[in-house]
Parts: C-alpha cells; structure tokens; sequence
C-alpha cells in the first residue's frame, strides 16, 4: 500500500529525430482540418466531378446498358486524351482554386493572430520546417484532387479500353502529373504567402479570390481590346489548361504560347516563394 | 559597466541555502539536490550584446547563472524578453555569446532541453486542449503514445484535469496560462523560461501558479527563469535575483543574502478606540507619544504605520505607550529589505521616471 | 491660466466633431497598409490603357482601336467590366467596410464610442471620408482613363469631340456613374461591414444579388444597385447574355432612387449604431 | 459642466448575454475617490465596468452616472474615462496623435487639445516618446499612454480594467500616486486589479464580486468587523511562543492557540479582536517576553476575498 503524491517529474523516455518535426506538422494540421464536418463535405463534393467522369468509362464500354437508352454511342462519349484534359481543366481546375481558398489562407494566418509562433520557434525547429510542413498538406489535398484521379482514371481506361492505346498514349499520365504540379505550387504558394503576411484568415482569403478574380478580369478587358491570346497571359486558368494540352501535345485551345503560360506560372510561384521568405527573415515574434 | 559589489561578490559564492521567505518558516525538507546539477551553471553570457533596428538593446552582458530559480527583473525596456528571446533563438546576437545548460545558443538542440512559457496568449485555434499539448509534445520529440500519454499527466498535474476536452480559446486567463506551462513542461526540460506567469492571474490562480512553480523547483528536475513585474510572487519562489537596467546588468545577488534585516525599523498597524470628543484621537496621541520618545514616524495611512526606534528603545516601550492610551496594536514586524527595495537600490542613480528605451 | 475651451461652449461643436472624424478617418482609410490595395486596384487600368495608348497595332500601323469610335466602344465594355464590376465594386467594399469592421477587428472602435459625440455624426463621419477617399480615387481613375483614350489620336481629335462630339457627355455620364456607385455600394458595404462578423460574407452576397439581378422578378429589381448604375451609364450596345435586360428608368429617376437607398442604408447603420455593445475581453 | 448629481448609482441592475450571466441584482452607490473592484475571472467584473462605462446596455435595471445614461452618449462621455483591458490602437499614429485625435473627436479646438494632450503625457510621465508611434511602444508605456487617454480630457469618472497591468514597480507606484491625487480632487475612480495588497493599499472602498453577485461592498475593515461570527486568526511571533500559548488562554474570547512546529510561531484564534489586542497589550506587560511580530492573518484582503469570493487558499 502506498501513497503517490502528485510531485512533478520530468520525461526521461527516447525522443525521436529532429527530422521528423515537418510530418508531426502535416500530421496534426490535415486532422486538424478533418476535424471539421463542413470541410469534409466539401472535400467529398470535390470527388463527385471524379466519380462521374469513372461512371462515363465504364459506361462507355459496357455497350448493352446503353442499348436500353438509346443513346447513340460514338458521337458522346469519344475517351480520347481531350476527355482526361477536359476532366483536368473544367471541374478539377475550379475545384482545387477552390479547395486552395478554403484550405490555404487558414494554414498561417491562426497561427499569427493566435501568437502561435513561438511555441514552434522556441522547439528545435526552425520556420522552414514549419512552411514545409504546411506546403505539404496544401500539396498533397490539391494532389488528391488534380492528378491522382486523372491518372488513376487514365489506367481504367487503359484497361478496359482498346488494346495497344495504353502504349501510344502513355505521355499523357507524366503530362498530367508534371502540369498539375505547376498549378498545385502556383495555388499553394500564392494561398501560403498571403496567409504568412496577412494575421485575419477571412481577409487573406478575400484577398486570394479577389487577386485571381481580378487577374482574370483584367484578362478579359485586354482581350477586348488586344484580341488575340494577350488576355488570357493574365489568368493563371487559361495557363493551366494551354499547359495541359501542350504536354499531352493535343491542339493547345488558346493561341497562348506555352511558354508564357509557363512564365505566368513561374513568376507568381516565385514571388509567392519571395515573399515567405521575406516573412522569415524578418525577425518579428511574439 | 561592472556589476555592483553584491553581485559580483556571488560569482565564487557556495552553494547558496535553500531561500528563505520573508514570513513563512523554511521547507522542512531543504530539498537536497545532486551536487553536480548544482555547480553547472544554467546560463553563461560573455558580453552578449543584442542590436535590434539599429537600437542597442542589451550591451556586453558577462554573467554565470547558477540558482535553482532565477528571477529576471527590470523597468519596462530594460531589456527582459529581448534577452529571453536572444537565449531562445529568435533574435541573433549581435556580439559575444552565450550558453544554455553548457552549450551554444546557436545549436539547435539546446532548445530541445527548453521549455518557454511565452508572456501574452498563445495557443492553436480549434484544438482541444489535450490535443494541443499533445502536439507540442510531438513536436518536442516525443513519440505519439508517448506524447499523448505525457499530455495527460500534465494536464492533471496543473490542474486541468476536467477541461482537457475543451477548445483552448473557450479557455479562461487562468486556464490559458496553466495550459501554456503544461506545454513548456511536456517533454521534460532541463530550463524552463517562464514570461510573466502569473500576469492577469486572479489570486486563487496565482496561488496554484506560485505552487507548480515550487514544485517543479523543488523536484531539481529543472531550473526556472521567471522574468516579472509582480515582485511578490518572484519572492515567493526564486532564490537568485538578475535585474537588467538599460540593457545593462545592475544586479545579481541571492535573495536570502541581501535581506538585511533591519532590528529598529518597525510596521505597525494599529486601532484606536472611536474618537470620543473628550480626548485627542488616540492614534495621534500615539504617534506623537512615539515622536516624544525620539522615534521617526511615517503614517502611510490611518492604520499603517513606518517607525524607527532610537537606540535607547525597545519594542516593550511601544508595548508600554500603547497600552497606555487603549491602542490596539493589530501588526507588528521588523522591515526586512524585501525585493522592492533590492530593486529600488538598483536602479538607484534612475531618477528619471518613465525612462523606457 | 486656463487656456482650454470646453465643447460644450464651442456653438457648432457637431461641426467640429464631424470635420475631426473624417480627418482620423481619412487618415485611417488611405494611409495605412490596407489601403495599398486599392491603389494597385486603380493603378491597374491606368497602366493597362496607357500601354495601349503607346502600342500601335503591327499589322495596321496605327492605333490598336482602330478608329476614335472603335476606342469608346471599347472604353464602354472596359468600364462596365473592369472599371465599375471590379474597381469599383471591390475598392469600396474593401474602403468601406474597413470603416466599422476594421475597428471592431483592431478593437479600437470603443475609443470612438467611448467619445462624446452623436452616433449620428460618427457614422455621418466615417461615411463622408469613405465618400471622399472613393470619389477621389475612383472618379480620377475614370477620368484619367477615358482621357487616355485620346492618346494614340491627338489633342486636336479630343478637342472636337469634347467641344462638338458626344465626348463631353458621355464622360460626364461615366463620372456620374461612378460617383453614384460609390455613394450606392458605399452606403451598403458600410452597413454590412456592421452586421457582418467575417468581411468575405456581404462581399459574396452583393455579388450573387448582382450577378443575379437580370433574372430577378421587377419587384426585385427595384432593390438592386447595379439597375440603377445602368440608367446613369451611356446607353450600352450590350452583347451576350446581358443585352436581354429590362430598361432602367431615366438616369434621373435613378439617381434619386440611389440616394433614397443609401438614406435607408445610412439609418439602419445609425439604429445599428445606437445599439451595439462591444466585449473585447470574452468575445 | 452639467451639474448632476455627485455619485454613481446602479440600482437593480442585471445583464445577461443570451442565456449567460453577467452580473446580477447589483444595487450600488459608488461615491468619489477610489474603489477597487476584486472578483475572479468571470465573476462578472469586466461586465460591471463596462455597464458603469456605458459600453454595455443593462437588461434590466437602470445606472445613472452623475445623473446621466449611456442613452445620451454626447453629454455622458464628457465626464467618464474609460481604460480597458484590451491594448490595442489605431494603426500607424503616434502617442501624441492618439491622444489629439481623441479630444479633437471631443469637440476640442487643436489648441486646446494639444495643450491637454501634453498635460496627460506629463502626468504618465511618457513626454520622452510622445512623437514615436505606439506601435513600437512597450508594454509598459501601452499601458501609459491608454492610462493617459482615458484621463485627457479630465473626466471626473475614470473606470480603469486592470490599469497596473505589465507595468514594473516603478511605473506602479507613479501611477497610483496618480490615482491618489486624482481622487484627491474629488474624481470617482474605478480600479479593478488582482493584485490584492495594492488594491487594499490605495483603495478607499473595496467591492468584493462573485459569479455575477456582489457578495461585500466598503472598507476592508468594515467588511471583515461585519464577518462577526467569524472568528479571527492572529500570528504572534516570539521566542517565548510556548509560554505564550499556554497563557494566552487566560484571555477573554480565545478559542484557539496552536503552536507552529519551528515553536516560535504560535496562532491564536478569537471571537473578539478588540478585547483580545487590548488584553494582550496588558499581557506583555506583566511578562518579560520580547514580541518579534504580531500579523493579523484574517485581516488582510486575501483573507477576506478568501472567506468571501474563493474557494481555495489564497496565500499572503
């Protein structure tokens, strides 16, 4: 029998590497984000356009429930590459600035209006672990949405397809994953840059809508005037879906050569990219 | 500037006693602690100075700190948290440098052995609290169960047991404050800076806050720097005493030491009978009975008295006066040179108020 | 020596007090970090029609509109657009709500609740110095652009049409139009700027109301500020799906009406006023 | 100056937000000179002040200030200043703007409301960095110059959440001499703080606040007489303490004398302090014992906002 007295002890079980601080950062920032059912739901819609596009696949080769409804079967539903780049550039595209919208301005912006920061500056990690840690999530969410399916769709139609049209089109998964990159870095940088320099979540997230809304009025307006492809050099949209077309090299929609589009992409990821780090050297903590 | 005689007469000092309150007898246990830990210094400055925008803050600090539990003091801008926040990292030092527990402030595994409790609210949003401290545990390095397990223990041992599942922000400012020590003592530090602990505390919060930190003192399982305006509570729990002025060190001394106690200085507080109209107020008659037998007296007010005896007189003879004239006297104690006057001395040579950098 | 005069001797003290606020308003308005915003918003078009100004068209040599006619037709789309959807809009939603949201954000409206001055005036203040930063701002942006249009044609073409052509009017209508949206969205992003806890929500809904407001039932329409924008602007050869739009009332009937809805705004704004209760400590 | 009448009554006042309680069935009469405000969090101070301030509205009750309410915010706010808890400002202005601006929205001419502003910089003693913007202020001189803001325009109501926060024992004492000439001149002044033995150093009146219920109101001595059934507790410290704890019996009203363990401390419990003390004054008479210290435990302000509001011990 004995009394244990609540005195205070300190921890002397093994810790891990300091290596490991980014994922610890990832881990609890998704759970934190699933925590909330309102985002789940959105998560969950954004997989809706995905399911669909998987429905019309097998639709497409099971010819004998489509014989029922009479729908004529060749002029729909061509599955060719333009198919997968549509699914990429219409509700994709949408879909992930609007997961960005959602996702990204919360990732910093909490932390600074709450005084977060020197609860992680004062542990053995330094503000880029931090911003890894953050990118991450953001990256691998827009991943989920972006190229995962496409490519995972890309390979049910390999294989329920036609013979031999895995092989001759087998540049168009690598055209998906290297341009849906480009646009995940351009959203998660620009969304993370905005939430690092501005303390109210609402405002920065304003901010980000306002910034692309607005690029792609400005796009418009020059249109008027200039015609020609000038416009849509504005709009991070139109360089997404030239991007996408190029590489799977399908006939480019607008006559934007792809490099500005990739230019458009480069410099906002860059000056994202600038602006953090501006954010980290300025000393400014508590 | 060289650090007055007090302070540079402590850097050889021995072991210095346990502290000793101002009117509480001392721990019955005397806490024995390992020599080792004792003689390792927690903090070595060699003249750290700290610019920031082009304003010197801290200038050429050389000191070896070695309590159990160091009180960090100073006059708003003196340069507290800057030196705080240049032992954690946050700001680099322009010159010198410094060491934390025996290694160099740049490495950045000397913090893994750091607790900081910082001075205004800070917590993550939309995270209860459990999981919040279980977080900083991960992040501190320890494994998930680990962390989770550990979350919980300190939670009870602040004393937040029941509120573990609430979101911190619906916290109250007492919760607040004890959940930010539970992060700082999750991974077990060997240093724990505490930045304003007990601010905004009601006082029954302040009290279990005062407790923790004793206990944690007590267990020798980790120093503790307090750096705080409230001077009672840093009595209450701190040993050793370094006051910054002008980024400059104008103390450091053992608080037991320096406690003169000064026989012929008495407080009083005494209660005369109701003013009848016969007699002159008895508490007048008093003081000026006192001011007869050649005593200084100072009426902070109606009740509250500072007397200073002459040589020739002793405590019974205020007993006699009293008693004389129907005084109750409700207080009685011999001042002692409590912390406010150690402060007040060292900024001596500051008389122009409100100087702040 | 008391060299102090206390408002309550001070015969207009109400004039005092509205001239000081929208002095500190303006100052908070156009010169704090926030406000960057809105000059790179307005600098935008200036920039964007100076270059076109200055860039001929390679295959005709001369300017890339083509002819003066051409240029206004497409000043009209620009404005409607980008000019008054985007500038506009958004400038003085941003300008406006910071007005009262922005305080209660930086938690330091209570030092003017704490004053004692009418409610009346304070929101008179804070609208007035709105007015005055988005007009001047806003309406210059106009100006200067419609000016630039002339760039590539000379003085002398500028010259005529103002003196004979139908440039005067036009350019006065387009100034109207804005002045009239800033008081209008003005008046209506201030009092949602009060209502609202998150900015994001009055910015979404005045979009969706005025996205919608070709589609809604005439009752509706009567309640929205872009119907009346429409009959002050120059009659627009409107293409697509908005050319199929119910006529505005004259551009006098719409004035009036802009200003009866901003009166309404203001009134709920002081009603709100009067009763708001600030809690920074436990909010 | 509109001549109200010269004191603060809140009769019957309660407020809740929603379903939560803020304060309830307080009925008050705060008269000039400084009352401390003491409560735990939550315990419905803050909701108190901001009522009296008019920032909040009672859902039932009424509160007159110097004979006015927050219905005609114009005349009142002539009169009260206010200092929250809050420290926060409007961005990019200089302590001096601050301040101008805040009497200019007053009504003051620019003459007069430079030559106030100075006068309330001097008074918080923050003349040096007057022209530097707050933003780059401590916390300390935040707390000054809030401190000067809310009494520029020399209100003759001054409600103070927490005033002495954050500041260093310097600044403490310079701000309370402060408080004390204030309300010398007649000034009511509001004080809340948690720190009990300022509040019981500079306070005329204290009220004591406890879930929404003002539970004592008056001098701490009054409230603790009043707490007759109570017996009170006084430390008495001596090399003679076991002697003295065996005779002390003799006395009237004693009911308990405990000896500490060190035996040089001996606690004695009474029902009557007056009798006792002036019983015991004849006692060291008749004895040759040299008193070291006599500290009355029960009588400070945390002894009796222990008794009164909390439910824990609240050390000396």
């Amino acid at each position: 029998m004995a009394v244990y007295e609540r005195s205070y002890h300190g921890y002397d079980g093994e810790l891990t590497g300091t290596g490991n601080r980014i994922l610890v950062i990832s881990k609890f920032t998704t759970r934190e984000l699933f925590r909330s059912r309102m985002f789940c739901a959105f998560f969950a819609i954004c997989f809706v356009p995905s399911v669909s596009f998987l429905i019309a696949i097998y639709l497409r080769y099971n010819l004998e429930m489509l014989t029922e409804l009479q729908i004529p079967i060749d002029e729909i539903f061509i599955i060719d590459a333009g198919f997968f780049i549509n699914f990429l550039q219409y509700p994709q595209a949408s879909l992930s600035f609007l997961l960005a919208l959602v996702v990204g301005p919360g990732m910093i912006s909490p932390d600074l209006r709450d005084n977060a920061m020197p609860l992680y500056l004062s542990r053995a990690l330094t503000k880029t672990d931090y911003l890894l840690g953050k990118l991450l999530v953001l990256v691998v969410l827009l991943s989920l949405i972006t190229w995962v399916p496409a490519v995972l769709l890309f390979f049910i139609h390999a294989y329920l397809g036609p013979e031999g049209w895995l092989v001759d089109n087998l540049q168009l998964p690598f055209a998906f994953i290297v341009t849906s990159f480009a646009w995940i870095f351009t959203l998660s940088l620009t969304a993370l840059a905005l939430s690092a320099w501005i303390k109210w979540k609402q405002v920065a997230q304003i901010t980000f809508f306002g910034f692309f809304v607005m690029s792609s009025a400005l796009g418009e307006a020059v249109r008027e005037i200039f015609g020609g492809w000038l416009g849509s050099a504005f709009s991070a949209f139109d360089s997404y879906a030239v991007l996408i077309s190029y590489a799977a090299n399908e006939p480019v929609p607008i006559s934007m050569p792809p490099s500005v589009a990739i230019m458009n992409m480069l410099v906002l990821s860059a000056l994202a990219t600038a602006l953090i780090f501006q954010r980290i050297r300025a000393k400014e903590v508590a | 500037m060289e650090a007055d005689g007090a302070g540079a007469g402590l850097a050889d000092a021995t072991t210095p006693p346990p502290g000793v309150r101002n009117d509480q007898p001392p721990p019955a246990d005397g806490a024995d602690l390992a020599t080792d830990a004792r003689s390792q210094p927690v903090i070595e400055l060699q003249n750290l100075s700290v610019t920031l925008r082009g304003h010197p803050v801290l200038k050429s600090l050389t000191t070896r700190v070695t309590g159990r539990c160091i009180g960090l003091l100073g006059p708003n801008g003196a340069g507290k948290t800057t030196l705080l926040n240049t032992l954690l990292g946050f700001y680099p030092s322009t010159t010198g440098s410094a060491k934390v527990l025996g290694r160099d402030i740049r490495e950045r595994a000397v913090r893994q052995q750091i607790g900081y409790m910082p001075e205004n609210d800070s917590f993550i949003a939309g995270m209860s609290g459990v999981n919040f401290v279980r977080y900083m545990g991960e992040l501190s390095g320890l494994p998930p169960e680990q962390a989770l397990e550990r979350a919980h223990e300190v939670f009870f041992y602040v004393g937040l047991g029941e509120a573990r599942y609430r979101n911190v922000e619906a916290y109250s400012l007492g919760m607040k404050q004890l959940v930010k020590l539970a992060q700082a003592i999750i991974h077990g530090p060997r240093l724990l800076f505490l930045d304003e602990p007990t601010n905004g505390l009601d006082p029954p919060a302040r009290t279990r806050m005062l407790q923790l930190i004793r206990e944690i003192r007590d267990s020798g399982e980790a120093r503790v720097i307090i750096s705080s305006h409230l001077l009672r509570d840093v009595e209450e729990c701190c040993e050793e005493v370094l006051i910054l002025r002008h980024g400059e060190i104008a103390t450091y001394c053992n608080l037991a030491e320096q406690r003169r106690s000064i026989e012929k200085f008495l407080l009083l507080q005494v209660v005369g009978a109701p003013a009848t109209d016969a007699g002159p107020d008895p508490v007048d008659a008093f003081v000026a009975g006192l001011r007869d037998r050649g005593c200084e007296v100072g009426m902070q007010n109606r009740r509250r008295l500072r007397a200073v005896l002459p040589p020739t007189m002793e405590v019974r003879n205020v007993y006699e006066l009293a008693t004389a004239l129907n005084v109750q006297i409700r207080g009685l104690d011999h001042k002692r040179d409590s912390l406010e006057d150690i402060f007040l001395r060292a900024m001596e040579g500051d008389h122009r108020p409100g100087d702040g950098s | 020596m008391n060299a102090v005069t206390y408002p309550q001797d001070n015969p207009h003290l109400w004039f005092t007090q509205l001239r000081a606020i929208i002095g500190i308003e303006l100052g908070r308005v156009l010169f704090t970090s926030r406000a960057t915003a809105i000059y790179v918003v307005a600098a935008v078009p200036i920039i964007l029609l100076t270059t076109v100004g200055y860039i001929d068209n390679p295959r005709t040599g001369g300017p890339i509109t083509g002819n003066i006619a051409n240029a206004r037709y497409a000043f009209a789309v620009i404005y409607a657009g980008f000019l008054l959807g985007t500038m506009v809009f958004l400038g003085s939603a941003s300008l406006f709500i910071s007005l009262f949201r922005g305080e209660i954000l930086d938690r330091s409206l209570h030092y003017y609740l704490l004053s004692p001055v009418r409610r009346e005036i304070l929101a008179a203040g804070k609208y007035l110095a709105g007015l005055i930063a988005s007009i001047g701002l806003f309406g210059t942006v106009t100006l200067v652009c419609y000016l630039l249009l002339y760039l590539p044609y000379g003085v002398s073409q500028m010259m005529s049409d103002f003196s004979s052509g139908p440039a005067a009017r036009e350019l006065t209508l387009y100034l109207l139009t804005t002045v009239f949206a800033c008081i209008g969205y003005g008046a209506v992003f201030l009092l949602l700027g009060l209502f609202f806890r998150n900015p994001i929500f009055p910015i979404l809904v005045l979009i969706g109301w005025e996205l919608m407001h070709f589609i809604l039932p005439p009752a509706l329409k009567m309640i929205s500020v872009v119907h009346y924008l429409k009959g002050i602007m120059p009659p627009q050869p409107w293409r697509g799906p908005i050319a199929v739009v119910m006529a505005s009332p004259p551009a006098a009937v719409c004035m009036l009406a802009l200003t009866g809805l901003t009166a309404v705004a203001l009134i709920l704004t002081v009603l709100r006023l009067k009763r708001i209760e600030l809690r920074y400590t436990d909010s | 100056m509109t001549r109200g009448n010269d004191a603060i009554e809140i009769s019957g006042v309660s407020k809740f937000y929603g379903e939560v309680l803020g304060v309830n069935r307080v009925d008050l009469t705060v008269m000039p000179g400084i009352t401390g405000l003491v409560g735990p969090n939550g315990s419905g101070k803050s909701t108190l002040m901001n009522l009296i301030a008019g920032l909040l509205t009672p859902t039932k009750g009424t509160i007159s200030i110097l004979g006015l309410t927050n219905r005609e915010p114009q005349l009142l706010y002539q009169h009260i200043g206010y200092c929250a808890q809050v420290d926060s400002f409007p961005p990019r202005m200089t302590g001096r703007q601050f301040l101008i601006n805040y009497l200019r929205v007053h009504g003051f001419d620019k003459r007069s409301a430079a030559h106030l502003a100075h006068e309330a910089l001097t008074r918080v003693s923050l003349l040096a960095t007057a022209d530097r913007r707050i933003d780059g202020y401590s916390k300390g001189m935040r707390q000054r110059i809030k401190l000067a803001q809310s009494i520029c325009h020399q209100p003759r109501v001054m409600v103070l959440d927490e005033p002495l926060n954050g500041l260093d024992p310097i600044a403490r004492a310079e701000i309370i001499d402060l408080f004390l000439e204030l309300a010398a001149g007649g000034a009511h002044i509001l004080v809340s703080s948690h720190i009990l033995h300022e509040v019981d150093l500079i306070s005329d009146r204290v009220v004591f606040l406890s879930n929404g219920y003002v539970v004592a109101e008056g001098d701490v001595q009054g409230i603790q007489g009043e707490i007759k059934h109570h017996p009170i507790q006084i430390r008495i410290c001596s090399e003679a303490a076991p002697v003295i704890a065996a005779r002390v019996f003799d006395l009237p009203d004693v009911v308990e004398a405990r000896l500490h363990d060190d035996r040089r401390n001996v606690f004695v419990r009474t029902r009557n302090a007056d009798r006792f003390f002036l019983a015991f004054n004849q006692m060291i008479m008749d004895h040759p014992w040299t008193i070291e210290a006599v500290s009355p435990v029960d009588e400070s302000v945390e002894a009796v906002y222990q008794y009164l509001v909390a439910d824990e011990p609240v050390s000396q």
